[in-house]
Formats: structure tokens, C-alpha cells, sequence
């Protein structure tokens, strides 16, 4: 078995109200010098067999059509690390 | 001779009876449609309803989209079939791409339900032509995952091609990117909105009006007279 | 770990039991030993600590619920009483109705999104397993105080949580109350209401009969959640010192539910359920031994068949597992395979997990060792039951001696009305709709009326429009004057909003919030409630159907309120009747029902204005209260009343506004002679209801009430945009919105 | 300008029926071999001054008392690589 680890977050341009919202609630928590906050989704992943290559170009794929809304959305695929 | 409009059920779909109900309250005849068939019953029409199919799990409308129901829809969506998506049903023809942009959270972050006020845009699509271009009209809205982004070529070509099919007035109510509530596909088949008319068919019920019946009676007088 | 068998427990008399650390006391442990005739297993232990806990076995409370029973009216819709899931009335053309209030408090505080969602889900649950389609929910909360910083953690997690939950069902929320109070601060109360709709033949009820019938498990995994939940969070205060290891908070899933919903209601539709149980707080361990308890045979249950979540989880663990969203059905062996492709159908989970047997005993295996082998009755309807206590509070004399009409009142018109604007825009009198806009109320497309309504209201039939009605109300600082009268008021309360909007009352639910059972003085306020309010569930006609308790509500010595909240169901027989509070005709005349006495005790304005809480609460008069519901409803069906509005707190003046700016009219309005302009205003008599009627009833209306003894005094005019008091002030509509709809959002948002 | 990562799980035994929806839905799109699937959420914050001790030491805070809900869920902190 192994982990592979699927970020996904909007894109640079996209408005984050999310993120924005945690931003705007930190320095009344007391919290300051945080400039921006981008909130997005992770998966965890727990993959039959082997991480290998042709295991990811499978999740790759998985991510493009159907983790992330790329019309909005940009991914990562890693492995993770001790897995 | 009516025509047969088919609403289709995925997990979680909330609002099938009520739209089978507008569409009856039309005058049409409402054929439930299921989302393991491919089948689509030689509808003439179809609507995609509201609710939380998959629980909006992901993303609003990224599990249905994979069904085997919308394999057929869009399908036959490409030759012309008319479609209307309601709330989450646009939500799922954005993540099929017959419809350009995407759905994002409400800025507020919050589910927000409420009377809303729209304006008529585009009276010429298959769903709209009981209304007039730039007619005001209010319908219930609901929703949390209802902010409609594109990119800024995008939004200007949907303007352009006069494909902003509503737009909210009065308040924005999630956020969207130039108050566009609904858009349509360049054929005028393809119809998605965040607002709910089958929520406003009768007097009494919901908001005590009735703007929304426009959308049902527009598409059995096009079926009708087709 | 070995197994802890029967054989082994027969075998192994001494060994040490954890009785204690579950929750049981030690007479009650006794009584088990001699019960079994031996020493409990590890897996029968678990079952009765969690069966006998204050949540489940109701111990403390029963002797005094007993009366909703004994004083139960002579009504000929209950259909079901007391005693299952949810009671059932009839409401005419072969339609039953189910409904109920439950609580979830304590989970709520800990964790308030899924708490509150959670907590929905299980009123939902006991609806569809009576057999009815849910069509409505409803949202009773107290929180602290508004500006307190835990209560915005509190309250926006618990409102996304019944939103969260309650929209992805597709159930129209109709209706609730938001009250904030220090009292509870460390104990908000998250109670939840649901109605469901069927035909009389469809009503199921929770029973395992018939030697052979097979026991299905369907719906979501079992996992660890809310293990010791039950008893650790509903039966005990908190001790978070007590490490868990394994989850005491549970995650709702709603669209699982949804698919539970449908997939229940189908094989509801085709016959195939003899027996149905939610699972609910006690998860496996009540839902066999309540079915084979109330049934006529007993039960065999493989208990390893169970479909897990979590595969660590031990016998003990699955039986005392919360995890949400599963139901427990009872069907005969020929109509198994249908039951389950219907699971199928809607991507439900369901296994047969054992079988209804002609024997006696609850039995349950593990991998064919015998684990459980118990009197389902002595689990499940035959716990302890306990005679608290109790005594009136030394302090209830003094509180009642300090009274709120001799607090120092306006002195002036402009005094009397900043007074109003400072009510209006109370935490507790201003508009909630920064928080039922968050609930989706138009789902099903049956509302007829919702928040912020008198009463919700739902059309359960599109053919002849017949149409439900529920209020929910409660009034802590009335119950914490007087518990008996402050209950009676509280069904008084919602009795006459479900009249106001012309419905007819037919039945109670009720949710009864306390502080704990173990001091007297609670435990007098608990019986001098449940007193209150099985009399005036007799008087009124309107029986107790069901509902829910819930102790332990206080931190340290301080229990919150007393807080009775009480749920009226009604029917109105064409929807197209129904009356909203909204002013929405010019020029129509305003008449005051009801008489209004000088009571300020626990009113809103002695709160907002001068932080007071004492004296007495208003009188109660039931009679006028059946009067003036018969006169409204009157009004409603013969078209006399555009517009009504029952007057709680705030009085007339909080009513007025609301009414004035549901419409986007004024009103002018004259004082009557010889009434103190304050008290008109002010007082919180009980009994009332203002009502708008059109110049063209006036005469019919009044002679109505003329005739059968209802005081109806005209007092203005719907008109412009302001209200008007004649001599005193005027306030502008725009400002008496601000005031009202700011307060909420600026606290909250 | 640092970039820091917090990453926000479910704990373990928490339910997450976002996860097991994803998971359900993966071999209807033809993706076989995914033994299990969660799904949390992955916060960038981008920090005033150097991602030192005491800033780390800070954003665990606000990760503990805010980003994440310890009842139910778990997080890590880390600073991006590259950053
Ligand atoms: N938590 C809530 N959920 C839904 N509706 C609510 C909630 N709180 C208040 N409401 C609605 O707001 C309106 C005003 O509430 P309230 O002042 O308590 O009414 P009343 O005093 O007439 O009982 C009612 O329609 C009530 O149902
Ligand atoms: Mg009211």
C-alpha cells in the first residue's frame, strides 16, 4: 500500500472567500503577519499495489477529470513521503 | 398531443417531485428519469433539479456528472435536446462543460435561502420565450455553492453572444461575477440557474408567486408548436 | 483478550466489572446479577449501562411523565400514543401525522456543527421509522448571552449544522425559536423537530413478531462513534478528564440519510417491512431489545455480521456504536430479497444480521460464541426507575416577592419610545433571519408558511389542500418564576400561534430541559412543569403524543432555566384559508383580542431595560385561551382577518412592529381610555392576539366576538410608514427595521 | 515572504463521508485499485518575515485553536519547500 497525496486549490486569480475569511478572522484571534491565506482541498489516497509511474499517470488522470475542476482549480500529485 | 419532459433523479436530488410538479402544473407531462438508466424515454425535454446529489460531496455536481444519465444528456444535449439546469443541476452542466464556468461557495460562506429578484436577459432561449427580454421577475433561491466564476474571456463573450440568460437585481446574493444568476449554451438549448422557478408555480406556495411557470410553459409551447 | 462469553461469565462469578466507569450505579449492577442470575458478559454489561442510562431509560422523569398518560384528554385523533418513536394523530381524508421534539445538548456544545446536524438527523429518523414521509423540520435553540464570545462559536457552527444537515434532506425548515440567555451559557439547547405524513395504514411500528422474521441492518457502516456517548455526554455532566479513545462525537452524514429516507420509503411502499427501528442514542443495543421487547418472540442476532467502519471495534464497542444513519428492520423471509435490491437501488448498505426466534431471550453471538443472552424487556422497557427527591427552592419565594411592576417605568412619550426601540432591537426581539435564512424553507414546494410566521405550516395534500401547522415555544424566565405556570404558557404560547395563523390544535409534543435530577430543586421544577402541563393538555383537549427529556443541563451548581419548550401540532382543512402575520392591506382596522392585565414579570422589557428577572409570570386562563383560538380561527375560515398575530413577549408592541414590517405598512394606533400607554404596550398578558380586518368584516368580526364573550378592542389603522402611537410618539418603519434586522448580524455575522 | 502549509485531516476514526463518496464513485469512472480515500483541507499561508521557531510555534497555535477543529480533525505544519 501506498499514499499518494492529491492538493488541489483554486487557481491565482480566482477569489478565495474561504481563505479570505480565515485571513480577516487572524488578527482578532491575536494572530498577525500572516499577508494571505488560500484554502483548498487534500486527498489522502491509499493506493493498491505500488506508487509507480503508471500508478500516478492514473491519478494524474483521476485528478485532471475529476479531483479538481481545472476550469478553477490547479492539482499537485505527490507521493508521500515514509509510504 | 403534450409534451414529455424529463426529470431526472441522482442521490441526494431534493427538488425532482416539485419540478415534475411544475411541469405538470404546465400542462406538460412529467417522465421521471433515473440516474443508473441511459434510457431517456424519448423525452422531448429534460431538467436537471435541485438539491445535493452525492451531498455536493467534492465538489457540487462532480459525482452526477459521471452518471450514466448524463452520458445520454449530453449526448443528445449536443443535437439540440433542450435542457434546464436548476441549481444543482446547472452546477452539473457546468462540470460537464455544456455550460462555460464554474460554482464556487457563496462569499458569505454561508447557505443562503431567500426571495430573489431577477432580470430576464435573454427571451430567446427554449426555456424563456414566455418571458420578455429585461422582464423583472422573483423566484426562491437556495443555495451555498452558488457564485458563478468563468474568466474574464468567457464572461465577456457570454455577454457578448447575449448568453447571460438572468441576472440578480437588487442584491447579489453569492457572489457571482457580474451578478449572472444564469447563462445558456449558444444554441439556446442548454439553460443553467442557480434560482429556483419551480419553487414559484403556484399561488400560495413558497413566495405566493408565480414568475417562475414561464420556464415550464416555454418549453411545452416550443415542443408544441415544434 | 478472550472473548467474555456467557459460559465464561457463568464460569467466572467474581471477576471485576467496570460497572461504575459506565455510567451504573451499584444497585443497579446488583439488580442485573440477580436479573441474570449470574454476572453480566462485558457485551450485557455494556447494553444495560447504556439502556439504563438517564437518556434512554427516562429514570428520573418517569414517574412524572406518567401523568401526560393519566390526564390524557379525550381526543379522537391520537392514533399512537406515548411510548413509540413519535406519537401519531389523525388529521382527516385518511392522512395520519407524526411529529416530535428531541434534544441534543450536551453534543452540541462540544461540538456544534455536528452536534446540531446529528441531532436533526435523529428527529428524522424516528419520523420515517412510524412510517411517514418527513415533510418539515423545526429548530427550537437557547443560547448565552449574544454577546459572550463561546456563544459565536456556539451559535453559527450549530445554525450550519441543522442547515447543513436539514437542506440536504430536502426538509423545508418551518419554524423555531433563537433565545439567548447566560443561563446558558455552558449548556446551549439544540432541540429539533420533524413532522412526517402518511396514510393511517401505513403506520409502522417498532416490533419484532413472528418466529423466522429476519433482522436487516441497513445504512451506514457502524464505527466507532459516540461510544459511551450515550452515557457520557446525555447521562452525566462532563468530566473531561476521562480519556476516550475512541470518537464521542459523531459526523453526520445527510446525504446518506437522504438515500436512508428514500430507500426506507420504498420498501415502506411495497409492503415489505413487519417491524422498523431508527437507531438512534444506544445504537444496536436499543434497537434488538427494544424491537424484540415490544414484540411477542425473541431474537437472535450474529453479531459479527455487522458492517464495520472501523474492523478494530469489539463486540462491546459495535453494540454501544452511535454512528449515524442506519435503521434496523424486521421482515419476513420472502420479501428479503426485495428488501435488499431496494437498498440496492439506492446504494444502501443492508445485511441480514440475524432473526426473530420463538423464544424469550435476546440472544447475541460472535463468531458462534454466545455473548448476550438477556429478557429483551429487562433491557429495554423495564430499567430503574427512581423517585428523586425534591423541594421547592428556598430562593422561588424571594424571586417571586421581587416584583417586575414596581421596576421604574418611562416617564415620558420619548422615553417609552426609546424603550421600544431598545426592545425591538434586543438580541431576543430582533429578527432572526440572518439565522433561518441559512434554512432552506421552500423545499418540497409544499410551505404554505414559514418563519417568521406565527406557526410554520405545510400543505400535505395537493388535491383538497389540506395542511399541518407546528409552533414550538417556551419561555425559561416564566418556568424559572413559577415551572407550573411557565409550562402552561408555554403550550399556551404555541397553541395560539398555531390558531393564528387558522389552524385548529390538535396535539403536543414537548422537549423538557433541566438542570440535574440529582438536586431537589430542579426536580421540583421538573415535576411542577410536567404538572403544568399534562393539566393543561387536559384542559385544552390537546394530548401529549411524545417527546423528549433532557437533564444534566448545568455547569457545577447552576442549572439554566427551567425550560419547557412545547410544540403544537395543528390542521387547517384548506390551506388557501391560512392567515399570516404580515399587515398587508391599508387602510384595514386593527382589533386587540384578549384582556391585558399589568403583568411585567420575566417580560422582555423588565429584561432588556433593567436586567430583572422576578415577580410573577402572567396569569394563565386556558378557557379564554380555547376562546380566543376558536374566535381566530373563525376569523381564518370565514375570511373575517387578513392578518394575525398571537402577542408573547414584548407584548403588543413587539407584535405590531413585526406585523407592520412583514407588510411594509404602518399603523396609526390610539390608546384605549384609562389604559396606562406603558402597560398597553409592554405587558405580556397571555391570551391575546392583535388581528387586521377588513372595514367590510368589522361588523360580522366583532359580533362574533361580541357574542361569545371575547373582549375585541379596535385600536388603529393600518396605515403610512410608521407606527404611530396617538399622543406619544411615531417611529418610522425604516427605523424600527434597522433596529430589528441589525442586531443579529452586527453580533453574529 | 514564507510560505507555510497546514494540512487538516479527519482523524482517523472520524467518519468522512466526503472521502467515501469520492472513493465510491472512483471505479464508476474506470478507476480501479483505490483501497481508500480522505479528504481534508490544505491551508497556504503566506508569512510577513522569516518562517522561523517562533513563527512555526505561532501558526501551531492558530492551527490548533482555529484552522483545525481538534475535536475531530488533526493537522501538520510545514514549511513549502523551495519557499
Ligand atoms: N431557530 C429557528 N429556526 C426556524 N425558525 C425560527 C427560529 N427561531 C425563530 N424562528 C421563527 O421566527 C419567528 C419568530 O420567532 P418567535 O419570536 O420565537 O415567535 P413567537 O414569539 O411568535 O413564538 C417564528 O416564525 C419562528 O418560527
Ligand atoms: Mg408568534
Amino acid at each position: 500500500m501506498a499514499r499518494v497525496v492529491v492538493d488541489v486549490m483554486l487557481k491565482p486569480e480566482i477569489l478565495d472567500p474561504q481563505g479570505q475569511a480565515v485571513q480577516r478572522a487572524l488578527p482578532r484571534l491575536g494572530f498577525e503577519g500572516i499577508a494571505d491565506v488560500r484554502q483548498g482541498k487534500r486527498f489522502e489516497l491509499e493506493v493498491e499495489g505500488p506508487a509507480d509511474d503508471a500508478a500516478l499517470a492514473r491519478i494524474r488522470e483521476m485528478a485532471e477529470t475529476f479531483l479538481a475542476n481545472t476550469v478553477i482549480e490547479d492539482f499537485t500529485v505527490r507521493v508521500e513521503a515514509g509510504s | 398531443m403534450t409534451a414529455r419532459v424529463g426529470v431526472v433523479t441522482f442521490p441526494g436530488t431534493l427538488d425532482d417531485r416539485d419540478t415534475q410538479r411544475a411541469v405538470r402544473v404546465a400542462g406538460a407531462e412529467a417522465v421521471p428519469l433515473w440516474h443508473r438508466d441511459k434510457d431517456l424515454k424519448q423525452v422531448d425535454a429534460v431538467v436537471l433539479p435541485g438539491g445535493f446529489s452525492y451531498g455536493d460531496y467534492l465538489r457540487a455536481g462532480a459525482i452526477s456528472r459521471f452518471s450514466p444519465v448524463m452520458e445520454s444528456v449530453i449526448a443528445q444535449a449536443k443535437d439540440g435536446l433542450p435542457v434546464l439546469g436548476i441549481c444543482n443541476g446547472f452546477q452539473v452542466l457546468t462540470e460537464t462543460h455544456l455550460l462555460p464556468g464554474a460554482m464556487l461557495r457563496n462569499e458569505s460562506l454561508h447557505f443562503v435561502c431567500r426571495e430573489q429578484k431577477l432580470r430576464v436577459e435573454n427571451a430567446d432561449t427554449a426555456w424563456t420565450t414566455d418571458y420578455t427580454a429585461g422582464q423583472e421577475i422573483s423566484v426562491p433561491l437556495k443555495n451555498i455553492d452558488g457564485r458563478y466564476v468563468a474568466d474574464a474571456r468567457t464572461l465577456d463573450m457570454l455577454e457578448a453572444e447575449g448568453r447571460v440568460a438572468f441576472r440578480y437585481l437588487d442584491v447579489n446574493p453569492n457572489g457571482s461575477l457580474r451578478d449572472i444568476a444564469g447563462i445558456t449554451n449558444e444554441a439556446g438549448n442548454v439553460v443553467g440557474l442557480m434560482p429556483h422557478p419551480e419553487h414559484a408555480v403556484e399561488p400560495l406556495i413558497g413566495t405566493g408567486r408565480t414568475d417562475g411557470l414561464g420556464f415550464f410553459t416555454s418549453i411545452l409551447k416550443k415542443l408544441v408548436n415544434a | 483478550m478472550t472473548l467474555d462469553t456467557v459460559k465464561h461469565a457463568a464460569e467466572t462469578p467474581e471477576a471485576e466489572q467496570p460497572w461504575a466507569e459506565l455510567g451504573l450505579k451499584q444497585d443497579e449492577y446488583a439488580r442485573i446479577r440477580e436479573i441474570l442470575d449470574r454476572r453480566p458478559t462485558g457485551a450485557e454489561l455494556a447494553m444495560y449501562s447504556v439502556m439504563w442510562s438517564e437518556h434512554c431509560s427516562y429514570k428520573s422523569s418517569k414517574v412524572h411523565l406518567k401523568q401526560f398518560g393519566e390526564k390524557v384528554p379525550e381526543n379522537d385523533a391520537m392514533l399512537v400514543g406515548i411510548g413509540e418513536n413519535a406519537g401519531v394523530v389523525d388529521v382527516g381524508q385518511g392522512y395520519a401525522v407524526t411529529f416530535k421534539v428531541e434534544s441534543h445538548n450536551h453534543p452540541s456544545y462540544i461540538e456544534p456543527y455536528q452536534g446540531a446536524a446529528t441531532g436533526v438527523g435523529g428527529i428524522v429518523r424516528d419520523i420515517l421509522a412510524m412510517g411517514a414521509r418527513p415533510v418539515a423540520v423545526v429548530d427550537p435553540l437557547r443560547f448565552g448571552a449574544a454577546d459572550h464570545p463561546d456563544t459565536k462559536r456556539v451559535l453559527p457552527g450549530v445554525v450550519a449544522g441543522i442547515g447543513g444537515y436539514g437542506n440536504c434532506l430536502g426538509l423545508p425548515n418551518i419554524g423555531g425559536e433563537v433565545v439567548f440567555d447566560a443561563c446558558y451559557q455552558g449548556n446551549p439547547l439544540v432541540n429539533a423537530g420533524c413532522i412526517g405524513v402518511m396514510k393511517h395504514e401505513d403506520i409502522h411500528l417498532a416490533k419484532a413478531s413472528g418466529a423466522g422474521n429476519k433482522v436487516i441492518l441497513y445504512g451506514a457502516r457502524t464505527g466507532g462513534d459516540g461510544i459511551g456517548g450515550v452515557s457520557v455526554l446525555a447521562s452525566e455532566t462532563f468530566d473531561a478528564t476521562k480519556p476516550t479513545k475512541r470518537p464521542a462525537v459523531q459526523v453526520g452524514d445527510p446525504f446518506q440519510e437522504k438515500l436512508l429516507i428514500e430507500c426506507t420509503l420504498e420498501v415502506f411502499k411495497e409492503q415489505l417491512v413487519a417491524g422498523i427501528q431508527d437507531l438512534g442514542g444506544a445504537g444496536l443495543s436499543c434497537a434488538t431489545s427494544e424491537l424484540a421487547s415490544a414484540g411477542s418472540g425473541g431474537m437472535r442476532v450474529e453479531l459479527d455480521t455487522v458492517p464495520l467502519r472501523d474492523s478494530s471495534l469489539s463486540p462491546e464497542e459495535i453494540l454501544m456504536s452511535e454512528s449515524q444513519e442506519r435503521m434496523c428492520a424486521i421482515v419476513e423471509p420472502d420479501k428479503v430479497d426485495r428488501f435488499l435490491e431496494i437498498c440496492e437501488k439506492w446504494d444502501v448498505i443492508a445485511t441480514v444480521i440475524g432473526e426473530v426466534t420463538d423464544g424469550t431471550r435476546l440472544e447475541i453471538f460472535w463468531h458462534g460464541e454466545q455473548i448476550v443472552d438477556v429478557p429483551p424487556r429487562s433491557v429495554a422497557h423495564e430499567g430503574p426507575t427512581y423517585h428523586r427527591p425534591y423541594a421547592r427552592p428556598d430562593w422561588q419565594d424571594a424571586l417571586q416577592a421581587d416584583d417586575a411592576n414596581q421596576l421604574a417605568r418611562p416617564t415620558t412619550p420619548e422615553e417609552l419610545r426609546a424603550q421600544i426601540l431598545q426592545v425591538v432591537a434586543s438580541p431576543n426581539q430582533a429578527s432572526k433571519a440572518w439565522i433561518t435564512d441559512q434554512y432552506d424553507r421552500f423545499v418540497q414546494g409544499n410551505t404554505v408558511l414559514a418563519q417568521p410566521e406565527d406557526s410554520g405550516m405545510v400543505r400535505i395534500d395537493e388535491e383538497t389542500n389540506l395542511g399541518v401547522a407546528l409552533a414550538t415555544d417556551g419561555n425559561g424566565r416564566f418556568a424559572k418564576l413559577d415551572p407550573y405556570a411557565g409550562a402552561q404558557l408555554a403550550l399556551a404560547e404555541a397553541y395560539r400561534n398555531v390558531a393564528a395563523t387558522g389552524a385548529k390544535p390538535l396535539a403536543v409534543s414537548d422537549c423538557l430541559n433541566f438542570g440535574s435530577p440529582e438536586d431537589p430543586a430542579v426536580m421540583w421544577q421538573f415535576a411542577e412543569a410536567t404538572r403544568g402541563l399534562a393539566d393543561a393538555c387536559q384542559t385544552l383537549g390537546t394530548p401529549v403524543t411524545g417527546g423528549n427529556v433532557s437533564l444534566y443541563n448545568q455547569t457545577g451548581e447552576v442549572a439554566i432555566h427551567p425550560t419547557p419548550v412545547v410544540a403544537v401540532l395543528g390542521v387547517i382543512d384548506d390551506v388557501n384559508r391560512r392567515t399570516p402575520v404580515a399587515f398587508a392591506q391599508e387602510g384595514q382596522l386593527i382589533y386587540l383580542l384578549g384582556d391585558t392585565a399589568e403583568e411585567l414579570g420575566g417580560s422582555a422589557w423588565s429584561q432588556v431595560v433593567h436586567e430583572h428577572l422576578g415577580g410573577l409570570p402572567p396569569k394563565v386562563d386556558l378557557e379564554r385561551e380555547r376562546l380566543l383560538a376558536e374566535i381566530l380561527i373563525s376569523a381564518s375560515r370565514d375570511g373575517m382577518a387578513d392578518a394575525a398575530h398571537d402577542l408573547s413577549d414584548g407584548g403588543l408592541i413587539q407584535a405590531l412592529v413585526e406585523s407592520c414590517l412583514r407588510g411594509g405598512n404602518g399603523a396609526r394606533l390610539v390608546v384605549p381610555e384609562g389604559v396606562d400607554p406603558f402597560v398597553f404596550l409592554f405587558s405580556e398578558s397571555a391570551g391575546r392576539a392583535v388581528v387586521s380586518v377588513p372595514r367590510s368584516e368589522e361588523l360580522r368580526f366583532t359580533d362574533m366576538c361580541g357574542a361569545r364573550g371575547l373582549p375585541a378592542t379596535r385600536i388603529g389603522v393600518v396605515d403610512g410608514d410608521a407606527i404611530d402611537v396617538q399622543g406619544q410618539f411615531s417611529i418610522a418603519l425604516d427605523e424600527l427595521r434597522t433596529a430589528h434586522e441589525a442586531t443579529i448580524p452586527g453580533l453574529i455575522g
